[in-house]
């Protein structure tokens, strides 16, 4: 918030005042969002600085507390898919697909085998296009201007790709309880095989530019260092997790859909910083492209939407569902209660970015401000998810 | 302050320095002020992203002149409100709107901004259903997300509304798209 | 007048003002600022005179400069040492400071 | 994965079919031996997943569930609250993560933790911190063991009479199973 | 005190004239920037604007003059205003000395390259002056960066010039472009490319540009110390900047690039091309490189940059020396 | 003195007079800086006026761009106090003792000044810089050395005192 | 030593590097599609909001105002508004009267089509569900995406107004359409 320290509204507020009652004494309090460049939309971090040493902060949330877990009360199951496409803008396929996923679990429905593959591609698609956006937006915090806008060209071809059989580019709601609402056509597929190897070819692009600039290395290599042990504590996942060295991923830890059938590799960095939470994510990149050419080559013809698909009327069977998949951020979770009525019971949604964020006033503590900046971007922030 | 007492007193919209606001030195400030729009790094949601896309090379609103995201509201001229406003966040808007200096604009952008969008529902507790109840809104550009062009779009109706004229052309009607060069 | 005496009497001024202002003021950095307005006084009056008379001229700016010099290392300590003083007592003000007597 | 409770005091544990339900074991525990499990849990090297309540007809159940990074399976706690005196002791100082969970709960459902080192609203705005918007009306609220999976049971305490089905033949047939699975 | 009105009113003429140069030469680089900011992204940049987008800058400056001034709640009102004046006279006094070609000069003096330096350490104040008066926090860290990043850089900066005025034994810039000849090894960077090399980054830290740009820090303090300015006072910031920059890469001509020589072409010709040269070498930098960190700034300066410039300035005056004796 | 040099020297004389005044009499200090720094560019102008410009530029050279930095450093760092204010004023006595103790002074030096004219020539000589350098390495190299050594000192005592130590780092 | 050396070497190289990835870029083509003259290619494949399809006859909708979609609506954005039976005239209410009195049920003889079919954009997700629920396929996306208005209200179409514009107004393309549509208020 860039307002000035003495009216500031902020300075009064709640979790301000809350935040200074354990400050120390001369030490700077300064409210970074929830208006900020480096915050990613509006997340707020009350930061304590003695200097330019950030003390402590405490991540403030809720700012963009959408009431999903209400609305899951309040729709039935089949109108709640739309939802899920706008908890994670970034990779909204995957939070379709755990809502869905547990659903369908929880009904005991068989997803066609076209279905699931269609839906591994689109997923790794999307996959791609959310590490593509986080790249942008990271080295955007770091200072690098133009990264983002190349991260961008290219994540453009993703969503031009996505864009055919969803509809749309950003906040899709394509996976139905039972499938997935359109099938990939032929030009779909042309273009998916025609965009893997000019990624690829990109990919050295990425590296030259920013990945081994010196600058780059400085500002990332030993920053934020988060031990196994966090991890654990905080229930940190993903390539937050993967970064720590933990080989820790749904997709292979507890196999669904057509992963097991799919060679790929779960990238870990020993590093546990910055660097290798970037490391991780650009392997990850490379590693769907593989998912994603192996998936097509695999891909039966067939339906993509089972027979009798659940209608927005139909009644969601009594019982409870956990399912979770592999987000871009880690790992999604759906908990799903019903007490057989349309509407489920209850959803809890868990939100991978929303333990990597827990971790942040641990690893920010004793930084500087400009360190903490980078620790915070590199979690991967989409703050629609975290505040749910 | 409540979100709620907020949604009472919209903030008075203070025009222009009077000296720049006679005859034909208004005209052309106007239409320099519609050909500068300085937008506020201020995303909320979803849209954001495409905020953003729309300052990225393949739609640039920089050839508009439009491409200063400037992440002070004291610099910006205008506001794009991409995203759903929830209570919580409410005071803030209202806070930054305030900080922009006259003459200052605010386009919102997507569904959410404009009407609570998807998350309007019976019995929602967080969310503010269309900015508009908090600051005065110029242009309205509906979409979930809109697309980047219909940003653009919004930008060329805020052009109009200041200037008073469309320099640009409507939008490509039917016609045979192509990827330009 | 000549020349001579306008140029001592802007330092006179300027070695008043310094004066009044260490006198006066409170806290220690308001009193470095008139310190350094006595130093430019006296580093004023020493090249106007060396300029002006036929004495050395090059030995005046060289006092001057050296004067210069001095003044930056004295700022360069009195600075570290504010700081150490507010540090400890959480003002500069000498009153509160000049507990230091006893 | 028994022995996990072993002297925990607890209610009720149960296999769960991973397939169906997505969990492999849970457990009700007693509000007392919260801390204690957390603390097993941690040493066992499991990481917390979530924290949420389920408002039911017999109060508010508070599911805690855990993963395992190197032997991958769910394992599900739960807790009973009454809905008139909703408190838990906070596992906060065990798993660190859990203290937003713990507050998101408290956001949602209005369950108090105790010992939780940061108790504030996270979600909602602090102004209107009291609603706890997924309350739900008396009327509108179902029986855990409706909804609950029974799962397949290994022990179940006497008193504890939350998840015991109706017909009493399928604790037989489950706890009958027992012995095979252990 | 010797013909002092005649001198004086040779200033006044030029300082117009730099004056409204210094305007042009604001806008037209940042409309220079933006383009090629643009192309670099592969995008046209500012384009439907007047042909190519070339009014852009225009209509901004205009924009800026016509936006309501504000002035936070609990600033200094005198300070805050002067802070942005202060930011951009004492660039208008960085141009007088600046030989454009042969006897193209505002003010020739034989401090002239003395000149600059003190001024420009003016600007430094300008940016205190700006993150105190507007009583942001933001403001204030960008103040307190801006300070030490600059008084840090202004050392290598300085230690450079020196030796090439060892070289050139002289601290008039137009003397130091007359030793120097047509060819480019004839220049001043064949004696002393290290001596460049720390020119211009320190310069690039001087200047506060990226990747050296803490003091307004985008993703830590959104504006630094300009956070609460808007219109016109933002506008003599941003200016300021461009100007500063003309004249860094100006007197970086004129010391190593061998000032208005070279072939064929006019001299003044020569020295906007090499000027120009170097600005779009700092524009690439800024749009290609991510942000150094402020500790790694001055670890950059007291490591690297200052040991490397004593190091040079010791050995030129050495060889200098050994050069006389010869 | 001719008369545009007289005009010129009339506006340094102002500046200085409002600067110094500014410097002692403002109650922020970062406005008594300010004044500072206005005085010191006017006594630099005057140097200009005496003719020895490197003396002019030295002074903004060291005293803008080093003290004052310094100074300015000074109040930020010792903001928490009073917010870089004077917070009181003297009291009236104090004022008035040192008023008196001023005006005695410069009564005094003011009346030496006015009535003891030195002999002067009236125009400024030129000291060329390379007199300068001659000067400050030859004759008086062991006063220049003096105060390189000086200013090494109090820069390493500054480091050392203003030291905080970070536990670890 | 001279590893330390190369290090430094090979990290000063890394900025050279960067460089010339950004000069590349800077001597390549644009990707840039210059917007009101032109459109991305794939505009085609994207969803703008809702339209009706018309049936045979232009300007009358497919649509058997069955209300399926308005329920199904997630966000409640579609009311349909029936089509009130014609006032009969004296001979049909005859044949009715007739009809009743032989046990017959009354055929009813209300068009099917909806008076009006308001659709409020801006709640709109454009999640497609009312069109997967529609019986008759009477819904579908329009590829318009450059709206933007004055006014929320300037979304608020009724679509049975807007197809009927559109078929009245031969070449008026799809986006400039719903601006001509009836507001809900």
């Amino acid at each position: 918030m860039t307002t000035s320290q003495n009216n500031d509204h902020l300075a009064g507020d709640f979790y301000t005042q809350n935040f200074a009652k354990t400050a120390k004494d001369g030490n700077l309090i300064l409210n970074l969002g929830p208006q900020h460049p480096s915050t990613h939309g509006v997340l707020r971090v009350v930061v304590e600085l003695d200097g330019e040493y950030v003390m402590r902060a405490e991540p403030i949330l809720g700012y963009l507390h959408r009431m999903h877990e209400k609305m899951a009360e309040v729709k039935t199951a089949a109108q709640f898919i739309p939802n899920m496409g706008r908890v994670d803008y970034g990779h909204a396929l995957g939070w379709n697909w755990a809502f869905v996923g547990a659903v369908e679990k929880l009904a005991d429905i068989e997803v066609p085998e076209r279905a699931e593959y269609v839906r591994v591609i689109t997923c790794e698609l999307n996959r791609i296009a959310s590490h593509l956006l986080w790249w942008g937006a990271y080295l955007l915090d770091l200072g690098a201007f133009t990264p983002i806008m190349y991260a961008f060209d290219d994540r453009e071809k993703v969503l031009d790709i996505l864009q055919i059989p969803t509809g749309s580019r950003l906040t899709y709601s394509y996976f139905r309880i039972g499938g997935v609402a359109q099938d990939l056509n032929a030009d779909c597929i042309r273009l998916i095989r025609a965009f893997i190897p000019w990624f690829r070819s990109r990919l050295p692009m990425y590296k030259d530019l920013v990945s081994d600039n010196i600058i780059l290395r400085k500002r990332i290599e030993g920053i934020g260092v988060i031990e196994p042990d966090a991890c654990r504590r905080f229930g940190a996942t993903g390539p937050v997790a993967r970064g720590s060295g933990i080989n820790y991923d749904v997709r292979r830890a507890t196999p669904y859909s057509m992963y097991p059938k799919l060679d790929f590799v779960v990238p870990t960095s020993e590093l546990k910083d910055a660097r290798g939470r970037y490391d991780v994510r650009m392997i990850e990149m490379e590693q769907s492209l593989r998912i994603i050419e192996q998936a097509l080559d695999l891909m039966p013809e067939g339906e993509v939407l089972v027979k009798g698909a659940p209608k927005p009327s139909w009644k969601v069977p009594k019982g409870e569902a956990y399912f979770a998949v592999e987000g871009a951020r880690g790992k999604i979770g759906a908990y799903v209660v019903s007490d057989g009525g349309k509407n489920i019971y209850r959803t809890k949604l868990r939100a991978p970015g929303f333990c990597n964020l827990s971790l942040f006033a641990e690893v920010s503590k004793g930084t500087i401000l400009a360190d903490a900046v980078a620790i915070l971007g590199s979690l991967d922030l989409i703050i629609p998810e975290i505040d749910r | 302050m409540a979100a709620q007492s907020l949604l009472a007193q919209k903030p008075d919209v203070i025009t222009a320095d009077p000296i720049l606001n006679i005859g034909p030195a208004k005209q052309i400030v106007d239409l320099c002020r519609s050909m500068s729009l300085w937008p506020m790094t201020f995303g909320l949601a979803c849209c954001a992203i495409e905020m953003m896309a729309v300052g990225m090379a393949r739609w640039d609103i920089a050839r508009f002149g439009a491409e200063v995201f400037r992440p002070s509201p004291r610099q910006s001229d205008i506001m794009i409100v991409a995203g759903t406003v929830t209570k919580k966040m409410a005071p803030a808007v209202i806070r930054l709107y305030e900080q922009m200096p006259a003459p200052r604009w605010v386009i919102a952008m997507g569904n959410c901004a404009i009407s609570g969008g998807p998350f309007k529902f019976k019995g929602q507790y967080g969310i503010i259903e269309g900015v508009d109840n908090l600051i005065p809104v110029d242009v309205f550009v509906p979409g979930c997300p809109p697309r980047p062009e219909g940003l653009l779009e919004g930008l060329f109706k805020l052009q109009e509304k200041i200037s008073g004229k469309r320099f640009w052309p409507n939008p490509p009607v039917n016609g045979p798209f192509e990827e330009g060069k | 007048m000549s020349p001579l005496t306008l140029y001592q009497l802007v330092a006179l001024i300027l070695l008043m003002a310094g004066l009044f202002g260490i006198s006066q003021r409170r806290s220690l950095v308001g009193m470095l600022i008139s310190v350094e307005l006595m130093l430019n006084g006296a580093g004023l009056s020493i090249v106007a005179a060396s300029q002006l008379t036929p004495a050395n001229a090059m030995l005046g700016q060289l006092g001057t400069l050296f004067v210069m010099g001095l003044a930056a290392a004295e700022a360069t300590l009195v600075l570290a040492i504010i700081v150490v003083i507010a540090r400890r007592f959480g003002t500069t003000k000498t009153s509160v400071v000049s507990t230091l007597k006893g | 994965m028994e022995a996990l409770f072993n002297g925990l005091g607890a209610l009720y544990l149960a296999k769960c079919d991973a397939a169906k339900t997505g969990q492999v074991f849970q457990a009700f525990l007693p509000p007392g031996s919260l801390v204690r499990a957390a603390e097993r849990l941690l040493q066992d090297k499991y990481f917390l997943e979530d924290i949420c309540a389920v408002d039911c007809v017999e109060g508010y159940v508070v599911v805690y569930h855990f993963d395992h990074f190197e032997a991958p399976g769910r394992l599900t706690l739960r807790v009973l609250v009454p809905h008139d005196a909703p408190t838990l002791p906070s596992i906060a100082s065990v798993f660190d993560g859990a203290e937003w969970h713990e507050r998101e709960t408290r956001d949602f459902h209005g369950v108090l933790f105790t010992g939780n080192p940061n108790f504030i609203p996270l979600l909602i705005d602090p102004e209107m911190a009291d609603c706890f918007p997924l309350r739900k009306e008396e009327k509108a609220r179902a029986k855990a063991k409706d909804m609950l999976e029974a799962g397949e049971v290994i022990f179940v305490s006497p008193a504890f009479t939350l998840m015991t089905p109706e017909a009493p033949t399928e604790v037989k047939e489950s706890s009958g199973d027992q012995p095979a699975t252990a | 005190m010797n013909a002092i009105p005649a001198e004086l009113l040779r200033i006044i003429i030029g300082l117009v004239a730099v004056a409204v140069s210094v305007g042009l030469i604001g806008l037209v680089m940042v409309w220079v920037e933006r383009k090629v900011a643009g192309h670099i992204q592969r995008r046209p940049g500012p384009f439907e604007v007047g042909p190519s987008g070339v009014l852009q800058p225009l209509c901004d400056a205009l924009k800026l003059v016509g936006k309501q001034l504000f002035m936070p709640n609990g600033a200094d009102p005198i300070l805050f205003w002067l802070a942005p004046v202060l930011s951009f006279l004492p660039v208008l006094l960085l141009f007088l000395p600046l030989p454009v070609g042969d006897g193209i000069q505002t003010l020739d003096v034989n401090l002239g390259l003395l000149l600059i330096l003190a001024f420009s350490g003016l600007a430094v104040l300008s940016v205190l002056l700006a993150g105190w008066a507007s009583n942001n926090k933001y403001g204030l860290l960008g103040a307190a960066r801006g300070v030490a990043q600059a008084v840090a850089y202004e050392i290598p900066l300085l230690l450079s010039v020196l030796a090439v005025a060892f070289v050139s034994g002289s601290l008039d810039l137009a003397q130091v472009v007359k030793l120097q000849g047509t060819w480019p090894w004839n220049w001043n960077i064949m004696t002393q490319p290290l001596a460049f090399l720390i020119y211009i980054v320190s310069a690039l830290g001087e200047t506060n540009r990226a990747p050296f740009d803490l003091p307004e820090a985008e993703s830590e303090l959104t504006a630094g110390f300009h956070t609460e300015y808007s219109g016109m006072g933002f506008g003599l910031f941003f200016l300021a900047e461009y100007a500063n920059m003309v004249v860094v890469c100006s007197v970086a001509t004129a010391l190593f690039l061998g000032g208005w020589h070279g072939p064929v072409l006019p001299g003044p010709v020569w020295f906007v091309l090499k000027v120009s040269a170097l600005m779009l070498l700092m524009v690439f930098a800024r749009w290609t490189y991510p942000r150094v960190r402020f500790d790694q700034l001055l670890v950059i300066n007291w490591k690297w940059l200052l040991p490397l410039a004593v190091a040079n300035l010791l050995l030129t005056a050495f060889f200098v020396k050994l050069a006389q004796f010869a | 003195m001719e008369d545009m040099a007289k005009i010129v020297f009339g506006a340094y004389a102002l500046i200085i007079l409002c600067g110094s005044i500014l410097a002692v009499g403002a109650k922020s200090l970062v406005r008594a800086m300010v004044g500072l720094i206005a005085t010191l560019l006017g006594v630099s102008g005057m140097y200009m006026l005496l003719n020895a410009q490197f003396l002019a530029l030295m002074q903004i050279l060291i005293y803008v761009g080093a003290v004052c930095v310094l100074i300015f450093f000074a109040i930020m760092l010792t903001r928490a106090d009073s917010g870089g204010e004077e917070a009181e004023s003297a009291p009236l006595r104090q004022n008035l003792l040192a008023l008196t103790a001023v005006l005695s002074v410069g009564g005094i030096l003011g009346w030496l000044v006015l009535t003891r004219p030195l002999a002067t020539t009236g125009v400024p000589v030129e000291v060329s810089i390379e007199k300068l350098g001659l000067g400050l390495l030859g004759p008086y190299g062991l006063a220049f050395e003096l105060i390189s050594v000086v200013l090494l000192v109090s820069m390493a005592g500054a480091v050392l005192l203003a030291w905080e130590r970070r536990n670890g780092k | 030593m001279i590893k330390q050396a190369l290090n430094t070497m090979s990290d000063l190289w890394s900025l050279m590097v960067g460089l010339r990835v950004t000069k590349t870029y800077f001597l390549e083509p644009q990707v840039t599609v210059r917007y009101p003259w032109k459109a991305v290619s794939n505009i085609a494949t994207y969803k703008g909001h809702l339209e009706l399809v018309s049936a045979k006859s232009p300007g009358k909708p497919k649509c058997i105002s069955c209300g399926m979609c308005a329920l199904a609506c997630p966000s409640n954005c579609l009311t349909v508004v029936k089509r009130k039976p014609p006032k009969p005239t004296p001979e049909e209410e005859q044949a009715m009267a007739e009809a009743k009195a032989k046990g017959e049920k009354p055929k009813d003889k209300t068009p099917k089509d909806p008076e009006k079919f308001l659709y409020d954009y801006t709640l709109c997700s454009l999640c497609g569900t009312c069109m997967e629920n529609c019986p008759v396929g009477a819904l579908a996306f329009t590829g318009s995406t450059y709206l933007a208005g004055y006014s929320r209200d300037d979304f608020h179409f009724d679509l049975v107004q807007v197809l009927k514009n559109q078929a009245g107004l031969e070449g008026v393309d799809a986006s400039v359409a719903p601006e001509a549509g009836q507001s809900e208020a």
